[in-house]
């Protein structure tokens, strides 16, 4: 399992801040993204926009691979300061 | 939450705020330089809510951000000035949650012995902040509230300091 | 010694003081953010006396200026300032006489919509003032008084803005 | 006439911190000092020194001109701030 946690403006989009997920082998945030629109099909324009992805509050890229255990998350280019 | 790292050795303390209260400059400064002969040069940068951003009238901004992340992200932004430049203390507050015109968001302060190394590693800690950070910004406008898109520029402007 | 100039149009109000008396650096900052909700960045340096200077123990300063000379020459670096970057208000204080370890010496702050104009216009205005505003350091150290010799890094630092 | 000033590390080398100098033509920075070392021959190792010269409160080099009426400062390279 995964947490995966959702921010801002992404947050409000999809409606949810935190859902699980369960995870059977290591994978991609990338795939993460595609399992998460495949099962909501209507995140898919949300999921379109530029994101960012922190995996255990570290911030990473898409091709960053994810392990069960991890807290994922998601949000919109940061605007603070 | 706050977050204070002392290290007595070199007089390097960190002081990481997030927090909705308001914050007192005077406090902070004093915070910086009391029991710190070593260093002469204080710089300083405090952003406030404009009455106005990109042409349109702000009444007000809310501020969200990602409990955890955000203090490690400061942390590490911190460190990566203290590697760069010889300098002594470091406060960084950022506030979160509502907030209205002329109030104050962020404060960041850093002591050296040189005023350069002041000037450059507060002037680092905030481009970074501003795009390494996990806030957000939702303007209240004309009775309208959306999110803020971030800048270019300040993407930009965070990236010099790599060149 | 405290020379305002108010541009009501633009909101461009300069304070320079010359004093021996002490500053609150907060009641400095009030007045720069106090009724200017258009400007949203302070960058402020503030420096003071430090216990060592090129290795010695420190005691105390004297400070010496040029009255007259001394204004008009920090109107002048206010003036570049203000033709460079898109600034509002501008304080500058620098104190004379007497100074123990640990006092404050001098105050710059600057206000604008934007940090990079706040940051940039401050610095620029402590790096010329150390080479062009006729002040000048007696130092006391160990029991001996001694006039500080300028430093080539402060000329060259203040040159860079010239490239 | 000009009046004459000397500040800091200058001022206590010459025991002098304002004098009037009597000025019949233009001359040039340059000149004053000369004037000023042919007075007070002990000025001399002074004057030798790196010094700044400002005519009535503006910063000038030492081949400006100084007319009657002027206030010319001599001092050492500032150290404020």
């Amino acid at each position: 399992m995964i947490k995966v946690l959702f921010f801002a403006a992404l947050r409000e989009q999809l409606n949810s801040e935190e859902i699980s997920l369960p995870l059977d082998k290591m994978v991609t945030v990338e795939h993460v993204i595609e399992s998460l629109v495949t099962k909501n099909p209507d995140w898919k324009t949300a999921f379109s926009h530029t994101l960012l992805c922190a995996i255990n509050q570290e911030m990473v890229t898409k091709n960053h691979t994810v392990k069960s255990g991890d807290e994922v998350a998601f949000f919109p280019p940061v605007t603070g300061g | 939450m706050i977050s204070v790292n002392k290290n007595a050795a070199n007089n390097n303390t960190v002081k990481i705020a997030i927090q909705t209260a308001d914050f007192n400059l005077a406090d902070e400064v004093d915070l910086l330089e009391n029991n710190n002969d070593d260093d002469g040069a204080v710089a300083t940068f405090s952003g406030r809510v404009r009455n106005n951003n990109l042409g349109k009238s702000v009444s007000g901004l809310f501020l969200e951000h990602y409990p955890g992340m955000t203090e490690k992200s400061l942390e590490k932004i911190i460190e990566q000035a203290q590697a760069q430049w010889n300098i002594g203390r470091v406060t960084v507050i950022h506030r979160i949650g509502q907030l209205l015109v002329g109030d104050q968001i962020v404060f960041v302060g850093v002591t050296s012995k040189h005023r350069q190394d002041a000037f450059a590693a507060c002037e680092f800690i905030m481009d970074y902040l501003k795009v390494k950070a996990p806030f957000w910004k939702k303007e209240l406008s004309e009775g309208v509230e959306s999110w803020l898109d971030a800048r270019q520029s300040d993407e930009e402007k965070a990236q010099q300091w790599q060149s």
